[in-house]
């Protein structure tokens, strides 16, 4: 097999608005599922049994089915019945599915600051609500980053799914210059590159993020 | 691989298997169509045992390049740029693109009305790179990964058009009878579809063509048209 | 909803399951191998075996899943490499999940205090016996937990390995769809199979967690 | 809230207070009185329930049958409920500083964020003024040149120190200190004592539940020793300590004192 | 090992020992001697290197220098390397018990497995027989009826009493403890105190680390005082904490003995 790497080279500009179209959804996504899991957990752990149980249902069938059937069900299923356009499917999708793990991450961790913090925080004078967001929340959340960070690598890699609903990231250019080129090997070669290299950098900042709040814990 | 290697072996052929009436699952799970029943009468012509499976369209392109599958017989259009990659035979049949619309949709006649609408189109099919080095700045497109997405796209109003091979339309409306109509824009493209195969197998290339001429000749072909695309079809 | 549609096609899907279940599992059993010998190789003293290791982990965790799929099926032969396509996704996943699974493990294996290797080690137990006897059943019940979700996310990705021709159940589902045009029954039963499939690996999990950790909870 | 009353009122009082755990009565019936400026120790052994007992003051632990008094205030209120016995229990404990075995400093906050927090969010003191407050306080402890250092970089003693200063700057009544010093070296017992030593000089009112039985001697006012959730005795220091009237505090001390001297 | 050696060598040799951990020089030339049937304490502030001389004992630290001797045999063999030096420290530590400050008992075992484990794997010892020694050494330590718990429902004292049992059932020439009490309750310390007393009186030789003055005066035939890493002076313990030579000596006794008294 000889490659021929022109093909890249003329699609590039396409491959690259793919990426930003990419790297928006990224953005949008962890923001969503990091603040969300983080409600799902709170409201899981501390706030109401009732309202826990929908919610757990919830993380439960994200967490049980894959991310492509979800897209094509929120895509396909539900457009019998409301028309969400594809780029909102998957910043939903993504967002949901991530927000389950997220939360199932926040759960371990609220649970894992020791009784003695509540109890440190309500004797001086705390009260439940304001325990959680000046005192728990803040440690659990410094003790997720190690895991947040794994989730959200996974998650920028789990944005080539978006292809299959036609959200025009870089996968999705690239099959179009594919299917026209019919050079698919150099393709797959150079988006495989760029997804390294995006998540060396973003092992990089987890690093980062890590050692700044290490002596935090 | 060449000729006597398959001979030794299996002759794999791939198509896309959501290509309906092409290519696709019946509900007994049996992989069935056009081109299935092109590929079976091929291989009986040349002599070889025959297994036809199919793999998305990413996947078709990769295996052609990298030589997984000897040949794709998936209702492929022969274009210029193509024939860089793999080599293609000589035609099989011959597709032409339609435009299709909503049944109430009436302000399409033309291809200048597409401007500021959504136009669909599927990928790999040479309608979507129509649609893609035309539509530049004038409509926007969106490219779905087989028909059936696509007709639930136009029927549900995610695109106001579609670009389509008309035969596959045709056949779906005949099954599912949805709500929409072929309006006329004028000339289209038409690109002969043919067999791709890895490059540089000139005696699987010669045995392709032969057994084309053969089953056109004794009236397998026109069997298989009258089977799937409908009683008297000329799509040559 | 068309109820005898789904009635109709169950067996299909079942039978598509069943390949989600058979790729899933084997490339768990051999992606196993792979981690162990992973961690193995990054134990060696000589620094270049470490580093193949840690860069091949490196890699296969910082590259798209289906991107390693269709490099290595679609690729692989024009080097002389033909594998059939369930081969390959075992093969493939086996050695993708390996690299997840071998961080996994080493993870449990540094999450046991160093106390524990200390006091083996000065009752006179030697390198191997103190990981054999005294860290292993240790880490065994953190190691059953993240693997335990290894093996969730490699049932839900072996969705992917559609992309390779293997009929599993999701893309069994997308060419039913290609031809019925029903896509709400056909996914609402697909999901149903993963959730029951899931459901089952979540529940052989937590019973080996049970066991592993008898001596906590006792 | 203080001072509509007398300086008379004691400033905690314990009255019949019962507290069980499931089938086990942990207090059965304590009664005591802390007054304004007194410094109380209690003594007993492990289980015996006295930290069962300083937390039920801070109402930690809900009690079951009788009635805590913080200068006069009842503490608990089994008629309230929901929100507003949260709004009257908050009020409360910023009144009580207390200070734990573990110490319990929010690790991530730094040393002065932990002193400080609290009259900032609790008291929406002015940012500025809560630094000063909480420097002051930090220098009190003998921390001033740390206040910046983030808790998982202090030792032991320098923690239990800034827990102090902590429960401190909400300017409490009372302090509950639960075996402030038992989790720590014994080098660094000794700095934590000389903080508490400094409060008793101030003339803090303090109850204090520990095993170190010198200490408990040399800076309390009033002693009490308690067994299986009861009060067995309490009087002076002096004499629980030399000449106590009970032969189970007798025999509770010989131990104590014969291993540690 | 043991027979081909005369009586009078003594059973810990420790000559001129220097240990660095990067910049920090934690062992500055260290010389002890420890004989045959007798107990030597370590004391010293903390940080002054105790635990890394016993650690390096038991070769859990690499000495940079200087030697130190089992029973004549000596232990760090920068010569041997790999398997061969990996059968040589695992047949040395077999001859020497190990008593840590966290007792490290192995949770997944239950109490006896705990103690027989060693024997079993590393003598070959029958199960029976490994099972009988076994309820012989946790009687011995108190607690023959705990032989089928598993180390998470023990008390502190109990841990360590079956640390202690463990490191017995190797049989081993010397027992070392790091500050073996230092993480228990006060009312746990004794009943671990008396076991280590019981193992005094049957003349097993042993290298004691600790913070509990009084213990160490009763209990040792000699006593080490360190600091900064170096041995600042070693004499009997009677002297030692009466009226010791040096003044850093005198200093840190007057602290801690005046904490505890
Ligand atoms: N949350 C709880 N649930 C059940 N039992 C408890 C709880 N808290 C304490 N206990 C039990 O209550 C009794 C008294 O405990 P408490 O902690 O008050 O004793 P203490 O006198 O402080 O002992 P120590 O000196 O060991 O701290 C003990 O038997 C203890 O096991
Ligand atoms: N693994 C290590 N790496 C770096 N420094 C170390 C290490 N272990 C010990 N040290 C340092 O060596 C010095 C001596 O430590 P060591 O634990 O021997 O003291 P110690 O006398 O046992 O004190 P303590 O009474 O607190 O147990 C300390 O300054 C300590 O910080
Ligand atoms: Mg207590
Ligand atoms: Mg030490």
């Amino acid at each position: 097999m000889e490659f021929d790497f022109g093909p890249v080279i003329t699609y590039f500009p396409t491959l690259l608005k793919g990426l930003g179209v990419g790297s928006l959804v990224a953005i949008v996504v962890a923001f969503m599922s990091v603040v969300g899991g983080l409600v799902v957990a709170v409201i899981s752990v501390y706030i109401n049994k009732v309202l826990s149980w929908p919610l757990r249902f919830f993380i439960w069938l994200f967490m049980t089915t894959p991310l492509l059937l979800q897209l094509y069900f929120l895509y396909f299923g539900l457009g019998e019945w409301i028309l969400i356009p594809a780029i909102l499917v998957g910043i939903l999708g993504l967002g949901f599915h991530y927000m389950a793990y997220n939360a199932d991450i926040f759960i371990a961790t609220i649970k894992s600051v020791s009784d003695g913090q509540y109890e440190a925080s309500r004797s001086l004078g705390f009260g439940h609500g304001a325990t959680i967001f000046y005192i728990i929340v803040p440690q659990a959340f410094i003790r997720a980053i190690p895991q947040l960070g794994n989730n959200m690598i996974l998650m920028v890699k789990d944005t080539s799914v978006l292809s299959a609903i036609g959200v025009a990231e870089v996968v999705y250019a690239s099959q179009y210059a594919i299917s026209v080129t019919f050079r698919p090997f150099e393709f797959f070669i150079v988006i495989a590159l760029l997804y390294y290299v995006i998540n060396i950098f973003m092992e990089l900042g987890q690093a980062w993020l890590e050692r700044q709040t290490a002596y935090r814990r | 691989r060449e000729l006597d290697e398959i001979r030794g072996d299996v002759f794999q052929v791939v198509n896309s298997g959501a290509y309906p009436p092409f290519s696709f699952v019946d509900t007994q799970g049996n992989l069935v169509g056009f081109d299935v029943d092109i590929a079976e009468a091929l291989a009986e012509k040349m002599g070889v045992e025959v297994n036809v499976q199919s793999s998305p369209w990413n996947g078709i392109i990769a295996a052609m390049v990298g030589g997984r599958f000897d040949a794709c017989i998936c209702s492929m259009s022969d274009t210029e740029e193509r024939r860089q990659a793999v080599d293609f035979s000589d035609p099989y049949y011959s597709a032409g693109l339609s435009v299709w619309v909503q049944g109430s949709t009436d302000d399409i006649n033309s291809i200048d009305d597409f401007a500021g609408k959504t136009v669909g189109s599927t990928l790999g099919e040479t309608g979507n790179q129509w649609a893609v080095e035309n539509g530049e700045g004038k409509w926007r497109n969106q490219t779905f990964q087989g028909l059936p997405s696509m007709m639930n796209g136009l029927t549900t109003g995610r695109i106001d058009l579609m670009i389509a091979d008309d035969v596959p339309v045709l056949v779906a409306m005949q099954e599912n009878a949805p709500d929409i109509k072929m309006v006329d824009v004028g000339e289209l493209p038409r690109w002969p579809a043919a067999i791709s195969i890895q490059k540089n197998k000139p005696e699987l290339l010669k045995a392709l063509n032969t057994a084309l001429a053969e089953i056109k000749a004794d009236g397998t072909y026109q069997a298989i048209v009258d089977k799937w695309i409908g009683e008297g079809a000329n799509i040559e | 909803m068309d109820f005898n549609l789904m009635v109709e096609v169950t067996p299909l899907l079942l039978k598509a399951a069943w390949v989600t279940i058979d790729v899933s599992a084997r490339s768990m059993f051999f992606g196993f191998f792979v981690a162990c010998g992973l961690v193995f190789l990054q134990s060696f003293r000589f620094a270049p075996i470490r580093w193949f290791a840690r860069g091949y982990i490196s890699v296969v965790r910082g590259t798209p899943y289906f991107v390693q799929l269709l490099l290595v099926f679609y690729g692989g032969p024009s080097i002389g490499f033909r594998l059939d396509p369930i081969t390959c996704g075992i093969f493939v996943g086996a050695f993708n999940i390996g690299a997840y699974m071998s961080e996994a493990i080493r993870g449990s294996i540094e999450s046991v205090d160093n106390g524990q290797t200390e006091a083996a080690r000065s009752v006179g137990f030697g390198k191997v016996q103190t990981m054999v006897s005294i860290i292993l059943p240790q880490a065994a019940a953190l190691m059953i937990r993240s693997v335990g979700v290894l093996a969730i996310v490699l049932v839900k990705n072996s969705s992917l390995v559609s992309i390779i021709s293997v009929v599993e159940l999701t893309y069994q589902s997308q060419r039913l769809i290609g031809s019925t045009y029903k896509p709400l029954e056909i996914f609402t039963l697909s999901a149903l199979m993963y959730i029951v499939i899931v459901y089952a690996v979540m529940g052989i999990i937590e019973l080996a967690y049970r066991r592993a950790t008898r001596y906590t909870t006792q | 809230m203080s001072t509509e009353h007398q300086t008379d009122t004691p400033m905690v009082e314990i009255r019949n207070v019962h507290k069980r755990f499931g089938d086990l009565e942990v207090l059965k019936g304590i009664d005591l009185t802390v007054n304004r400026g007194k410094i109380v120790s209690i003594i007993g052994p492990s289980g015996s329930g006295k930290s069962t007992l300083l937390r039920s003051v801070n109402h930690l632990e809900v009690i079951d049958q009788g009635e805590i008094l913080l200068d006069g205030v009842r503490v608990n209120r089994p008629d309230m409920n929901g929100l507003i016995f949260e709004r009257h229990i908050n009020h409360i404990r910023q009144n009580m500083g207390m200070v734990f075995q573990h110490f319990n400093l929010f690790p991530h906050l730094s040393t002065i964020d932990n002193v400080t927090l609290g009259p900032r969010k609790l008291k929406g003191m002015d940012k500025h003024i809560a630094r000063e407050l909480g420097m002051e306080l930090l220098d009190r402890v003998g921390l001033a040149e740390k206040a910046a250092v983030f808790p998982n970089h202090l030792s032991g003693g320098q923690k239990q120190r800034v827990a102090i200063a902590r429960a401190l700057a909400m300017q409490p009544k009372v302090m509950l200190f639960d075996e402030a010093t038992s989790a720590l070296d014994p080098e660094l017992v000794e700095e934590v004592n000389r903080v508490m030593r400094g409060l008793a000089e101030e003339h803090m009112t303090m109850l204090i539940v520990t095993h170190e039985m010198t200490f408990a001697r040399d800076v309390s006012d009033w002693a009490m020793f308690m067994d299986e959730g009861v009060v067995v005795e309490e009087c002076t220091p002096e004499k629980l300590f030399s000449n106590p009237d009970q032969e189970r505090t007798c025999h509770f001390l010989r131990k104590h004192l014969g291993d540690n001297h």
